[in-house]
Formats: C-alpha cells, sequence, structure tokens
C-alpha cells in the first residue's frame, strides 16, 4: 500500500522520463537497425505526449527530491498548468514533426550523399530536444531549469549542424551555441544571485519571497536576457534566420515547440518574480515591441521561404514577450495562448515550406508559385494554417489577437494602435507567404509529395480550424498556464461577439490594414529592404561576426606577444617572481626587521670561506671553457662543504665532497659524450646582449636575497623539534643524531630521496640506455 | 583494515610495484596490464581511505611510532584525499589509454607508479619537507614522463619542464627552510600555530616564495611560460598526467599553505585575485586562435587553473570548497581531452564535445558545477561587504562570466574544426583508434557527465576540504602514537 | 683534463693500477665501516655507497670498463638500485603488517640491541644498508651508461642517433597510432 | 653572519640564475647546480647555531647546544635529490644533443619556433594568405646571429 502511494506521488515524473527515454530508445535502435530509429522515436514521441496528457488529465502534481543538497539544489518537477502547455506542444507538435521526418530524412540523407545510418543522430538529437523541452517545462528549481535549458541548447547545436561537411550550417550551430548557450550563464548567474539573498532556488518558493529592489532588478534582467536571447528577440535575434541551415524538420520544431518557446516558456516561469518590477515588465515591453516590428519589416523583406518563416518567429514571439511585458492576467494567460495557437500554424508551415522544396527542389518565393493545382491538400492545410496566424476568424488564431488587443487596451491607447499595427503586419507577410506559394501562375499537373509530408500538416491546420470553432480546450490549458505564471485564476473567455467592442473594431482595423499593407508593396518595398540592408550592415549580426573574428585576431596578436623560445621562457618567471617579492616587502613594515647579525672572531675563517664560495660562484659567469667551468663549479662545491664543516655538519661536509666529486665526474663524462669541436664552437660563440642577462639574474639575486634576509634576520625558533630529536636520539640506539633521523625519525624523507636516485636512474637509462637498466 | 594501514597503502602499493617493474619490460603488455591492475588496486584503496576520512574525520599515523613532528605525521584530511582520488584516478585512465594502445618504452609503467606512489605520499603528508621531497618523487617521473616517445620536441618539453621545475622547488625548498628557521617545526599544523606569533616580515617573503613555486607547477599567468611547450609537445596520456594529476600538486600546495598562512595570504588577497583574473582571460585569450588540439588545451589549462586561483583569493569556506571543486573537475576535464586529443575513430568526437562542454561550463557535464562553485564563492564575497564588496563581486563575476564565455567560443572553434567536419562521412576513413582505447576515454566521458548529474559526492569533498582549510577540521582519529 | 694527453702511458698506467690494485679493498671497507657505524659517527649509507662507488671506478680508470665489470656485482649495478630500493621498502611496510606505524623500527625505544662486536643489530641498519647499495648501483650504473654510450658514440656517428625528425608537412607519423602531441 | 650568508645566499643563486639563461646548454646545467647549492646552503644557515656536532652523549648535555640535526638532514636529502636530479638534466642535454645537432639553445629555439609555425600554417591555411606576418623563427634566428 504504502509502495503504491509512493509510486502514486512519483506518478509527474511519468512525462519526463517517457521524454528522457526517447532519445536512447532511438538511438539504439538506430544502431541496431538504422530503419528502426524512425518509427520507435515517433512511438516514444506519440507516448510522452499520451503520458503527459494523461497526468495532466489525473491532475498534474509535484515531485519534490533531494539533488544536491548540500547546495540546496532540489530536483523539483511539478506538471502545472505551463509545464502542461509546453510539454503537450513539445511531444504533440514533436510526434507530427518526427512522423514527418520519417519520410522527409531519408529524402535529405541521399541529397546529401549521405548513409541512412546518420539517421539515429537526428532522432537522437530531436528527442533529446524533446526531452530536455518537457524537463525544461516542469522544473521548478532554478539550477535544474538550467540543466535542461543548456541541454536544449546542446541539442539545437547538434540539429543546427546536421549537415556537418556544410561549413555554413556549422558556422550557424556555432552562432547558436554561443549566443544561446553564453547568454544562458546569465540565467545562471541570475539564479544564484536569488539564492545567495533569499536561499532559495525554487521558484515558487521565491516567488512568495522576494521583494522588490536591486537583487530583483538584476536578477530579473540577467534571466530575462537568457530568455530573449533564446526567443531570438532584438537584439539577440540574428541567430535564428541562420539556424535555417537545419533540416526543415528541425526548424519546425524549433520554432514552434522548443529552442524559441523555451524561452518565452522562461519568462511565463519566471514571471511572477519579474512582475514585481515595473522596470523589467517595461523592459519586456520595449524589447517586444522592437522585435515584432523588426521581425515583421524583415519578413516582408526575404525571398527565402524558411528566412520569412524565421523573421515571423522572431515578431510573432515578440507579441509574446509584448503580452508578458503588458502585464495583468491577460498578459499571462494571453501569452500562453499565443504560444500555442502560434506554435500550431507555424509548425505547419514550416513543414509546407519543406514538403515544397522536396517537392519542387525550390526554396525561394521569387521562383515558386501557382501550385495549388498541384498540391491541393497541402495548399489547404497549409491555408488554414496562415489563415490561424493572420488571426482570421474560425480559427484558433483569432482569438489570440482578440486577447493581445484586450491586453494592450488595458494598457492604454498607443499600445492598442502597436498592436493592431503589429497584427496588419502579421496579415501582410503571411498574405505573403501562402499567397506567393499557391496563387498565381503555376505549372500544372498531380503533385508526387508522398504522404507523410501531408498529412503532419493537415493535422496541423485541422487543429488550427478546430480550435477556432472550439477554443474551449485551448482556452483552458492557456488559463491554467496563465494561472501557473500570474499566480492567481486568469479567465480569458474567448468567444465570438457579433457586436461593436473595441477588440472587434481593432480585428476589422487590422485587415483593413494588413489588406492595404499587401496592396501598398510599391510603396515602402524599398523602405524595407533599406531596414534590412541597415541591419545587415551595422546589426547585431555583423557586432557578432565582427566579435569573434576579432577575438581571433587578439588572440593571434596576444600569442605573437607570448614568449616562446626556451631561454626568455625561464628569464621571463624571474620578473614577475622578483616584482612579487618587492611588493611582500613594501606592503610590510621594515624597521627593526632584518638584521645585521654580528661577527664573532671565531667567525672569521667562515667568513673567509663565504667570500670564496661567492667568488668562485661570480667565476663560473664568466668562464668560458666548458672544463674549466666544471673545475670552477666544483671548487665553489668544495668551498661550500668547508662551510658547512665550520657550521658544525660534518655529515653534510662529508656528503657535499662525496657529491662534489661525483658531479664533477659527471660534468667531465657529459663532455666526453659531445663532440669536443661543438663545445669549443660554443664556448666561442658571442655572448650577445648580457645586460639583459645581468638584470635578471641581478633580480634573482635580490629575489633570493630578500627571501634569506628576511627568514635569517628572524630569531631561530625556540624549542625546535631538533632538540627532541637530539633527546630521543639513543631510544632510537643511535649516537649520531643525524644518522638516527636519516634512517629512523624521517626514514620517509630518505625513501623518498632514494627513490628519486632510482627514478633518475631508470630516466638517464631511457634517455641514453631505451631503458635497459646496465 | 585499520586506518594506518589504510592510509599507507594507496601510496605504498604502487611504490613497491614501481620498485619492481623497473627491473622488468614494461612493453610487454602483460606488465602493463599488471601494473595498472595494481595501480587500480591502489586506486580502490584511496577511494577506500577517501569515504573513511569524509565519514569518520581525518586519519593520523606518525611514521616509526614517534610522537607528531618528531617523526614524520602521516594525515589524511579531506583536502588531501580530494586531490589524491583525482590524481591517482586520471593517472589510472592514462596508463590503461597507453596499455591499450601499446607501450613504448621498458620504463614507462614503472615511471607512472612511482609518480603515483610520490603523488599520493605528497597529498596525504602532513610535513613540510616531506611534502618537499615527495613533491620532487613526482616532478622527476615528470621529467622522465615528458621525455617519454622521445621525439625532438618531447625531449625539448622534458627540457624546460626540468629547468623551470628544478627552479621553482628550489625556491620551494628555501622556503620550508625559513618555515623551520621562523617555528622550529616542520608539522604542518604546529607550523601554521607558531607561524602566527613570529613577524610577517619573513612571513610574507615565505608567502611569496611558496606562491611562486606553487604558480610555477600549476602555471598561472606570468608563470606559464613553460607550460604550452611541455603540453603541446606531451604524448597524449602524459599530457593527461601531467596537467591532470600532476598540476594538482600547484592546486593542492596553493590552497594547503594558503591554509597555513592565512595572515599572510590575506595580506596577498589582492595579487591572488589580480593574478587569478588575469590567468582567466589571458589563457582563455590564447586558446582561441590556436589551431592545434593540444595547444588549446595547453593555453586553456593556463585560464582554468586562474579559476582555482580566483576562488581561493575569494576564499572563505565558499571560495576554498569551490577551488577544490574546481581543481578536481578541472583534472577531469583535462585528462578526458588531453586523451582524446590522439584518438580517431567513432564516438571520439562525442567524447571531446563532452569535455568541451564541460570546460565551457555547460550541463550536464560537471563542468557547470565548478562554475557555479566559482560563481558562488564571488558572489559571497560580496556579501556583507558593502559597496566595495559588491563592486568585487560585480567584477569577479564579470571575470568569470567573461572567461567562460571566452572558453565557448575556443572549445567549440576547435571542436568544429578538428572533429565535427571530420567525424566520417563515407569516402576518406581515418583508421581508427583501437577501441578498448576509445571505450576508456569513453568512459571518463561518462563520469564527466555523471558527476554533472549527482554533483553530491563532489559538492561533499569541497565542502569537507574547506573545514579543513577555514580551520574547523574534525577530530583526528585512528593513529599511531597510542600503541 | 680531457685535453691532457697522458704523455707517458705505461709509466702511468702501471702506477696507477698499482695504486688501484692496493686502494680497492681499503676502499670498500671504508665504505662499508662508513655503514655499519654510522649510527655513532658521521657518515651513512650515502657517504658509504659513494665512496664505495669511487673505489671501484677507481678500477675502471686503471684496469678498464670489461675488467672492472667483470668484478662481482658490479654488471648489476643498475638493477642493485631497485633491489636496494626494494629492501628498503620492505623495511617501511614490515610494520604495517604487524599492526605499527610505518617505519617502526626494531627493536623498539628502550629494548635491548643484539650486537654482533659493535655492530647493532638494528632494522635501521638493513635501511641504510639499502641505501647504501642504491647509491652505489646509482653511481655505478650511471657511470656505466655514460661509458657505454661514449663507446656506441665512438663505434657509429650517424643520423640513426638523432632518432626520428619531426615532419609537419607530411604529418605522417612513423610510429602507428602514436597520434597525439602534435600532428 | 647573518647578512654575510644572505648575500653568499644571493650570489650563488643570481650567478646559477645567470648561467641558466645561458645560450649554453652545458651552463644552463650548471647553473641549476649552482642554484642548488644556494637552497642547500640558504638551509644549513637556517639552522645558524654553530653548535658541536650533534653526536651524543653532547658535551653541553642537552639538545640546545648542539648544531641543529634536522637541518643537516634536510641539507642532506635536498643535496642528494638535486645532484641526481643533474645527472638526469645532463642526460637530457645529451639526447637534446643528439637530437639537434647543437648545444646552443637558441638553435633549439629557432627549430622549435620552426615546427610551430610549420603546424600552424598546417591547420590554418589562411594565415598564408596574410604576409605581413613574418615568421617568428626567422627573427629569433637573425637576433641570435
Amino acid at each position: 500500500m504504502t509502495a503504491l502511494s509512493a509510486a502514486f506521488s512519483l506518478a509527474p515524473l511519468l512525462p519526463l522520463l517517457v521524454a528522457l527515454l526517447a532519445a536512447p530508445a532511438a538511438m539504439l535502435a538506430g544502431t541496431l537497425k538504422p530503419r528502426l530509429a524512425a518509427p520507435v522515436g515517433t512511438a516514444f514521441a506519440a507516448l510522452a505526449f499520451l503520458a503527459t496528457a494523461f497526468t495532466w488529465y489525473r491532475g498534474g502534481g509535484t515531485v519534490d527530491l533531494a539533488w544536491a543538497p548540500t547546495w540546496g539544489m532540489r530536483f523539483t518537477i511539478a506538471l502545472d498548468g505551463l509545464a502542461a502547455l509546453y510539454a503537450l506542444l513539445a511531444t504533440g507538435i514533436g510526434f507530427l514533426v518526427l512522423a514527418y521526418s520519417s519520410r522527409y530524412l531519408p529524402l535529405h540523407l541521399d541529397q546529401e550523399g549521405r548513409p541512412e545510418a546518420e539517421g539515429a543522430r537526428f532522432y537522437g538529437f530531436m528527442l533529446l530536444f524533446m526531452g530536455a523541452m518537457v524537463g525544461l517545462a516542469m522544473a521548478q528549481d532554478l539550477v535544474l531549469l538550467f540543466v535542461f535549458w543548456d541541454l536544449t541548447a546542446v541539442a539545437s547545436y547538434y540539429l543546427i549542424a546536421y549537415d556537418r561537411h556544410d561549413p555554413d550550417a556549422r558556422a550557424s550551430a556555432l552562432m547558436a551555441l554561443l549566443v544561446t548557450g553564453i547568454t544562458a550563464v546569465l540565467l545562471l548567474i541570475g539564479a544564484l544571485t536569488l539564492y545567495a539573498t533569499y536561499g532559495t532556488l525554487s521558484v515558487p518558493d521565491l516567488a512568495g519571497s522576494v521583494e522588490p529592489g536591486v537583487t530583483l532588478t538584476v536578477a530579473g534582467l540577467l534571466i530575462a536576457c537568457a530568455a530573449l536571447a533564446k526567443s531570438a528577440q532584438v537584439p539577440f535575434h540574428f541567430w535564428l534566420p541562420r539556424a535555417m541551415a537545419a533540416p526543415t524538420p528541425v526548424s519546425a520544431y524549433l520554432h514552434s515547440a522548443a529552442m524559441v518557446a523555451a524561452g518565452v516558456l522562461l519568462l511565463g516561469r519566471v514571471y511572477p518574480l519579474l512582475e514585481k518590477s515595473q522596470f523589467l515588465l517595461d523592459v519586456l515591453l520595449v524589447v517586444g515591441l522592437l522585435s515584432i516590428s523588426v521581425g515583421a519589416i524583415l519578413a516582408l523583406t526575404r525571398d527565402v521561404l524558411k528566412q520569412l518563416l524565421a523573421y515571423s518567429t522572431i515578431s510573432q514571439y515578440g507579441y509574446v514577450v509584448f503580452l508578458y511585458g503588458l502585464g495583468g492576467e491577460y498578459g499571462a494567460a494571453g501569452a500562453a495562448f499565443y504560444v500555442v495557437s502560434h506554435a500550431l500554424a507555424k509548425c505547419a508551415l514550416f513543414l509546407t515550406a519543406g514538403a515544397i522544396t522536396e517537392e519542387t527542389g525550390e526554396d525561394r518565393l521569387s521562383r515558386l508559385g501557382g501550385l495549388t493545382k498541384r498540391l491541393p491538400l497541402l495548399a489547404v492545410a497549409s491555408g488554414a494554417a496562415a489563415a490561424g496566424l493572420a488571426a482570421l476568424p474560425f480559427t484558433i488564431g483569432f482569438f489570440k489577437d482578440e486577447l493581445l488587443f484586450e491586453a494592450a487596451l488595458e494598457r492604454g491607447g498607443l499600445f492598442a494602435a502597436l498592436s493592431v499595427l503589429g497584427a496588419a503586419l502579421t496579415i501582410a507577410y503571411t498574405w505573403r507567404f501562402w499567397g506567393g506559394l499557391f496563387l498565381g501562375e503555376g505549372r500544372d499537373g498531380a503533385g508526387s509529395l508522398p504522404a507523410a509530408l501531408v498529412w503532419p500538416v493537415a493535422v496541423l491546420g485541422g487543429l488550427v480550424l478546430l480550435g477556432g470553432l472550439f477554443v474551449e480546450p485551448f482556452a483552458l490549458l492557456a488559463e491554467a498556464a496563465g494561472a501557473a505564471s500570474y499566480g492567481a485564476p486568469t479567465p480569458i473567455e474567448p468567444a465570438y461577439h457579433l457586436d461593436l467592442r473595441p477588440t472587434n473594431l481593432m480585428a476589422v482595423g487590422a485587415f483593413a490594414l494588413g489588406i492595404a499593407i499587401v496592396a501598398s508593396r510599391p510603396l515602402w518595398e524599398r523602405g524595407a529592404l533599406a531596414v534590412s540592408r541597415f541591419g545587415e550592415v551595422l546589426g547585431p549580426e555583423r557586432l557578432y561576426e565582427w566579435g569573434v573574428d576579432a577575438l581571433n585576431r587578439l588572440s593571434d596578436y596576444v600569442h605573437r606577444a607570448e614568449v616562446r623560445d626556451l631561454r626568455s621562457r625561464v628569464a621571463a618567471i624571474l620578473l614577475p617572481a622578483g616584482v612579487l617579492v618587492g611588493a611582500g616587502i613594501l606592503v610590510t613594515p621594515t624597521v627593526g626587521a632584518y638584521r645585521t647579525g654580528e661577527v664573532m672572531r671565531g667567525d672569521f675563517p667562515l667568513l673567509l670561506a663565504l667570500v670564496v664560495v661567492a667568488v668562485a660562484a661570480l667565476t663560473t659567469t664568466f668562464t668560458r671553457r666548458h672544463v674549466t667551468l666544471a673545475l670552477v663549479l666544483s671548487g665553489a662545491g668544495f668551498v661550500l662543504a668547508l662551510v658547512y664543516a665550520f657550521l658544525g655538519a660534518p655529515e653534510v661536509t662529508l656528503v657535499a665532497v662525496l657529491v662534489e666529486t661525483f658531479l664533477t665526474l659527471l660534468f667531465l663524462g657529459t663532455s666526453k659524450l659531445i663532440p669536443y669541436k661543438v663545445l669549443h664552437d660554443q664556448a666561442k660563440l658571442p655572448l650577445g646582449n648580457q645586460w639583459r642577462r645581468v638584470f635578471f639574474s641581478c633580480l634573482a639575486s635580490l629575489f633570493a636575497f630578500a627571501v634569506a634576509w628576511s627568514a635569517l634576520s628572524q630569531p631561530a625558533a625556540e624549542n625546535t623539534v631538533a632538540e627532541e630529536h637530539v633527546r630521543l636520539a639513543p631510544d632510537a640506539h643511535a649516537q649520531d643524531t643525524v644518522s638516527a633521523i636519516l634512517a629512523d625519525f624521517r626514514a620517509l624523507d630518505t625513501l623518498g630521496e632514494v627513490t628519486v636516485v632510482a627514478l633518475v636512474i631508470l630516466g638517464v637509462a631511457t634517455l641514453l640506455n631505451r631503458g635497459r637498466l646496465p | 583494515m585499520t586506518d594506518q594501514t589504510l592510509l599507507v597503502l594507496p601510496a605504498g602499493i604502487p611504490w613497491v610495484l614501481a620498485a619492481v617493474f623497473a627491473l622488468l619490460d614494461g612493453r610487454r603488455r602483460w606488465v602493463g596490464r599488471i601494473a595498472a591492475v595494481g595501480l587500480g588496486v591502489s586506486f580502490v584503496s584511496m577511494v577506500a581511505l577517501a569515504l573513511r576520512v569524509l565519514r569518520d574525520g581525518p586519519v593520523e599515523v606518525v611514521a616509526g611510532n614517534w610522537p607528531a613532528g618528531v617523526g614524520i605525521v602521516l594525515r589524511a584530511d579531506a583536502l588531501g584525499v580530494a586531490f589524491a582520488v583525482v590524481s591517482i584516478g586520471v593517472m589510472l585512465v592514462s596508463l590503461l589509454y597507453e596499455v591499450s594502445l601499446g607501450m613504448r618504452s621498458r620504463t614507462f609503467p614503472a615511471v607512472v607508479l612511482f609518480m603515483a606512489a610520490g603523488l599520493t605520499g605528497l597529498f596525504l603528508t602532513g610535513d613540510i619537507f616531506n611534502f618537499y621531497v615527495f613533491f620532487e618523487v613526482s616532478v622527476t617521473a615528470a621529467y622522465v614522463l615528458t621525455s617519454y616517445r622521445e621525439r625532438d620536441y618531447q625531449v625539448r618539453a622534458a627540457f624546460i619542464f626540468a629547468i623551470v621545475n628544478l627552479f621553482g622547488s628550489v625556491v620551494f625548498l628555501i622556503a620550508a627552510a625559513s618555515l623551520y628557521h621562523v617555528t622550529g617545526s616542520l608539522e604542518m599544523q604546529t607550523v601554521a600555530e607558531r607561524l602566527g606569533e613570529t613577524s610577517p616580515n619573513s612571513a610574507i617573503t615565505i608567502a611569496v616564495a611558496i606562491f611562486v613555486a606553487f604558480s610555477l607547477k600549476l602555471g598561472l599567468f606570468p608563470f606559464h611560460f613553460w607550460l604550452p611547450a611541455v603540453y603541446v609537445g606531451s604524448h597524449p596520456p602524459v599530457a593527461a598526467i601531467l596537467s591532470g594529476a600532476l598540476a594538482n600538486i600547484g592546486s593542492y600546495g596553493l590552497l594547503r599553505f594558503g591554509g597555513i598562512l592565512p595572515d599572510q595570504l590575506a595580506l596577498g588577497t589582492y595579487a591572488v585575485l589580480i593574478l587569478g583574473s588575469a590567468s582567466i582571460i589571458y589563457g582563455a585569450l590564447q586558446s582561441i586562435s590556436r589551431s592545434d588540439v593540444s595547444e588549446v588545451l595547453a593555453y586553456s589549462a593556463i585560464g582554468q587553473a586562474g579559476y582555482i586561483l580566483l576562488a581561493l583569493g575569494l576564499g572563505g569556506p565558499v571560495g576554498f570548497s569551490a577551488a577544490v571543486i574546481y581543481a578536481v573537475v578541472n583534472s577531469l576535464n583535462k585528462a578526458l581531452l588531453f586523451l582524446v586529443a590522439g584518438l580517431r575513430g567513432p564516438l571520439v568526437g562525442a567524447a571531446f564535445a563532452v569535455g568541451a562542454l564541460s570546460v565551457a561550463g555547460v550541463p550536464p557535464a560537471v563542468g557547470f558545477i565548478a562554475k557555479i562553485a566559482v560563481f558562488k564563492a564571488a558572489l559571497a564575497a560580496g556579501a556583507g561587504g558593502g559597496t566595495a564588496g559588491a563592486v568585487g563581486t560585480v567584477v569577479f563575476v564579470t571575470v568569470i562570466f567573461v572567461g567562460g564565455a571566452l572558453s565557448f567560443v575556443y572549445m567549440f572553434q576547435i571542436y568544429q574544426r578538428v572533429f565535427l567536419a571530420r567525424e566520417p562521412q563515407g569516402g576518406h576513413v581515418e583508421k581508427p583508434s583501437p577501441r578498448a582505447t576509445r571505450a576508456l576515454v569513453g568512459v571518463l566521458a561518462a563520469l564527466v557527465l555523471v558527476f554533472g548529474l549527482w554533483p553530491e559526492p563532489l559538492l561533499v569533498l569541497g565542502e569537507e576540504a574547506a573545514a579543513v582549510l577555514t580551520g574547523s577540521p574534525g577530530d583526528v582519529s585512528g593513529g599511531g602514537d597510542s600503541p | 683534463m680531457k685535453n691532457a694527453p697522458a704523455r707517458t702511458p705505461e709509466i702511468t698506467s702501471v702506477l696507477v693500477r698499482t695504486i688501484a690494485k692496493l686502494l680497492f679493498l681499503p676502499i670498500l671497507v671504508t665504505a662499508v665501516a662508513m655503514l655499519i657505524k654510522g649510527y655513532a659517527q658521521p657518515g651513512d649509507g650515502f657517504s658509504a655507497g659513494v665512496v664505495g662507488a669511487l673505489g671501484i671506478l677507481l678500477q675502471y680508470l686503471a684496469f678498464g670498463r670489461r675488467t672492472a665489470e667483470r668484478l662481482p656485482l658490479v654488471g648489476f649495478a643498475g638493477k642493485g638500485v631497485f633491489a636496494g630500493l626494494l629492501i628498503a621498502l620492505l623495511v617501511a611496510a614490515t610494520p604495517v603488517f604487524l599492526g605499527q606505524p610505518v617505519f617502526t623500527h626494531y627493536p623498539p625505544a628502550g629494548a635491548s640491541v643484539i650486537y654482533v662486536g659493535t655492530i647493532e643489530l638494528i632494522t635501521a641498519l638493513l635501511f641504510d644498508t639499502a641505501v647504501f647499495l642504491m647509491v652505489m648501483g646509482f653511481v655505478l650504473g650511471g657511470v656505466q651508461m655514460i661509458a657505454q654510450t661514449i663507446a656506441d658514440e665512438d663505434e657509429y656517428r650517424g643520423p640513426e642517433a638523432t632518432g626520428p625528425e619531426f615532419d609537419a608537412s607530411a604529418g605522417t607519423d612513423v610510429e602507428p597510432s602514436s597520434g597525439g602531441g602534435r600532428r | 653572519m647573518i647578512l654575510a650568508f644572505s648575500l653568499a645566499v644571493a650570489v650563488v643563486f643570481g650567478s646559477g640564475v645567470f648561467l641558466v639563461i645561458q645560450r649554453d646548454l652545458l651552463r644552463v646545467v650548471v647553473g641549476i647546480v649552482l642554484i642548488s647549492n644556494s637552497a642547500s646552503l640558504f638551509i644549513v644557515a637556517a639552522g645558524l647555531t654553530r653548535g658541536a656536532v650533534p653526536i651524543v652523549p653532547l658535551p653541553g648535555g642537552d639538545g640546545a647546544s648542539a648544531s641543529d640535526p634536522l637541518v643537516q638532514a634536510m641539507a642532506l636529502t635536498a643535496l642528494i635529490i638535486t645532484s641526481s636530479v643533474t645527472a638526469l638534466l645532463l642526460s637530457l642535454i645529451y639526447r637534446l644533443y643528439v637530437s639537434h645537432d647543437t648545444m646552443d639553445i637558441e638553435d633549439i629555439s629557432v627549430a622549435e619556433l620552426r615546427e610551430a609555425e610549420a603546424l600552424e600554417r598546417k591547420n590554418r591555411p589562411e594565415i598564408e594568405e596574410n604576409p605581413e606576418k613574418g615568421p617568428a623563427a626567422e627573427e629569433l634566428e637573425e637576433r641570435s646571429r
């Protein structure tokens, strides 16, 4: 019983689990048999849709599991209205797109001359995309949300670069990744800022506790930035048209239910936070308006089908952002409704574009037209979708504009006027798209499109019409989503009213204005083209390209300045070391810190030996011949041994003498290895600019001097452990404390030391003797 | 198994095996395999020790059954085991990699095992001079490893590496002797206690010397000049060992001795922060236009080291744990990427992509956890600091953000150029690397993903390690001074 | 040194040989004495090792490589290093198996020591002996390798010695599947 | 004496560094030996007690009158480590000589830069269209003449 109830409490996980399992399942199927990837993937998408619908029908719910408790990160997912709406879109449209792809992709791969096995990759990433979207929709913890957020970016990167042999596809994918990936970090920073102040990452908890203020404004702005970049809003919009390098089903999915939708999904998710700051809402308003106009104007100028649709998407999501910016209950619920109706229509139009390009081999409006006779079903289906996008009556789109007008009216006349203008522009470019494809002169003859390329469009078109007749279910979903964002019920009640209420008048105005825009094309075309050219020359895309190029050039420049030759490598390290020591000495008090120490009578031999050591060391610097050099070096070493003897360290003396002997032998032996002539020539070489070297070595001297003097000036510590050593030496059965330390107290050091010795002989054997030990 | 046995095993096993394997021909397949198995056992015991430390607090043994300080103190605390586990892990993977490719040198397995022993000892010792000795064992092994395969550029790399590191170890030696001179002890905790009572003058120069020594090791700007030549020239598994295991000495040393010298470090915080930020930006900038994978990775290593230093400079429990987490994650990333750089064939590109995502801080690769950690450190540094704190936070968040953005650019530029465009298209197919080698890299990539999805162990490790440094160590348990 | 040709090789070598022969045993005895008396007097395994090695090196100088390497165990010098290391590790590790910390020496503090003459039988001495072995092996092995290399160089100086040259333009690796580093 | 020791350490260290940044490989190694010598000198100087040889029984009777045995042990260990690593360095420079046929670091640096540039040209063909960026190797070669 408890197990059962536990299972029930985990039920909201079901959609996510199914959606996340889809990608590995399709990949696996595709690896086993390339042909299997498509059906398995499509089936999983359908399953995920059903699971989402079922769970939502059962009342949704929340699952809250510990994820990384140390950082307060929780695995919190909930199937609330907002989540349900986006998850249903992602899986439902995902299903249709995949069904479409099952026919489209083999054609595409065939055209590109790639093996069928590459299909698995496509389905894998598409379904990963879908899974990430479902996760994103359901995530309630901001870091968890960030994880899914970036997962969509990764999936889209690989999908845009699906034709990876094509440099354009790669560049476009990189652009999409950089724009969305880098801005995603802003989301993370925003989330962490909120966490630092409020101690929670959960959106519902934050919604309850945030106060308007600098923290909220900054964090909100950062999060909004990420959302707007993902939704391709001005000025981050440039990546979206470039992303059209992807295969058409990817574009369809990206624009309607996934990537771009993710941005507004995030806005909807954090809306409870954003709405507490009027400033943030105003930012959204401005960005939305800008995107509406820029997107619409550019859509009116594009010739390539997918480009036109891409700019239309920018514009359409501008509406959604605008709606959120308007605030209020109409804003939140209207935005959700807008997303649904746009998704259905836009996906259908993209799939239409793909189908037509497959059929005719053309992707430009100017070379297409009059296709109604060849592709009647497609014409009707996409006509319904276009009508939906243009917000004609008897389509679901009509209500999206109704809600828009209503929300704008609430805010004031100016906004109402702007929204009418925007709606008119939408009508104009939608007409341009559909009319340009299907009307006018065209070639006759029956089309030969496979059914799988048409029926998904028909289903979507049907849904658009169905929504126009029975808006209730869609409205309910949008209301639930709005409620999740707004934090209170948001009744929207879309319906046809046959009266002269303002929204109806505005709609009529929009139609009229739209027709006027279409009719007056010659009047404004030049202006629109000028705007588009201005964007090409000075727009953010140019900025991006300039930025990447400048970074590469800067990097080259820095690299040429980088120290890359052997000798300078060592010298270059000394400089900062010296500077650091100097800085360290400067910040500490020097008075009384440095002592010269007194020289006692008995110290003179020691002093003399030190002088000899110093002289010998200096002599090495101007000795030319190698043999002499080795001898001077060993001389210095022997005198050092003498110093050790004066200091009461006979062991060190003994070892120093032996080591010096050994080293001298080594040096002489090595110089035997190298032909005399080479050494001789080397010794005769001009010394070059010695002043630099003198400078560096003086610096090093100063470094050593500072470290040594500051340390030696300190009084030696009392109670040193060495006294313990002397005291304990008899316990180690030794009289000579040094030996006892080496073999007993600190035998581990000696073991390490002899290990170095062993390593050296191993190394010498490797270098001289091919690793054979003598 | 008693604690002291557990403490000795991770270093002891590779040490003894190394002495034996030095006499055998490492090119024989079975020799390499047994060496790998031995290192694997050492790794497992290290993990067991780590679990033990995380559960019950530090484990301590005094060598030779003498009082602490007279004998060398070996102490496994969270900080040490964190670094030891990841370093041995990286070495294990690199050794397996080379075994699967086919060993080219008689001495390779022995040298790797020696290095494993040296590194483990270094991370587990509580004695400054003993640290130096283990340091020398590890770097001497590294000199030999760098010249592995003995191409011109590898010998050259080994030479540069040896010269610079010898310089570094002499500097460290001088610092160690100074510490002994002013405190009269070599045991780290005693030194830390007594150092507070001495004048700041020598302490600051000691701090600088230690900083220079470990910055050299870690390859921080502007002490990095040796690094590109060495990392680019080395054979992939060697580069992986150098950057994924040996460079940990640098981060560990900075953290450990930063813990010993807290007051002095506070004075130098600005220097540390500035150098850290400079490293981040400089390394990233250098990487962008590099055209060779290992070159990009080499310069990227400079930038990544900068994050560790920045986190260290930000300090406090959050900063220290961020430094540890970043260091561990960076080791994983670098090992994965350097190993992948030498391979061809299916799934190699995917493995590289995982590493690239990790470096760029994109989930679900573990790198984003490290990025979150440093962001948190930067945000925490500003909390309660008034205007100055807020400005600092903004500056450091910006630096981390810009560094992260640049890492996006360089990782994916090189990924696109080398891996994405080149994956088999039919037609010309390069001969793929052995399946076992690719599988190994796949395991490493999977690990990067697993820790990204389930970061809790990493976070606990970071938290506990930071607790060691902020002076709230758990009770010392086990130990040999209670016979 | 290298430029000073022996003017009268016969006399020099006879003299050197005699001295070398005479000194050989005393040097070795000194070395062993340094080793075992290290706990009372300055000197330990390291010094003893170097002294011992120098004694044998003298034989090299006097009688040449071939003869010197015929001395017992000299031919295994390099391997002796690792034998020594293993003994040292054994000394270090044995206490662990007896439940004591590493490097616990026996007999423990306060316990009485067995003397053989004046030599104390303690495990620390065994450790020192290991060090002695290693150092001697190291010096001798190193010298042998240098001598070997000199001999090889004299025998043959040619392009083989330089190993495979780097060739960036061709990009072909002489070694298959080495792949990494620079390509 | 403190100043004297510090000066001696500084002079030996500085001379070593001077040699390390010379062009001749053998000199570089000699420099490293000098640098390590300065470290040993410093270690022994750090225990500047100048007492009796630390062999029990001590004349003064307690540990404080002996010269510090621990620094001696440390100096010994350091001496041995650095001198054996010197042997490794010497065989490394021999290998460098074998592979580059020179003992001059400048020549080796030139070879290194040439390789780097060859690699760069191979990976980024677009660079060759940019003639203003002359190879750095040439520059260095010019400078070293």
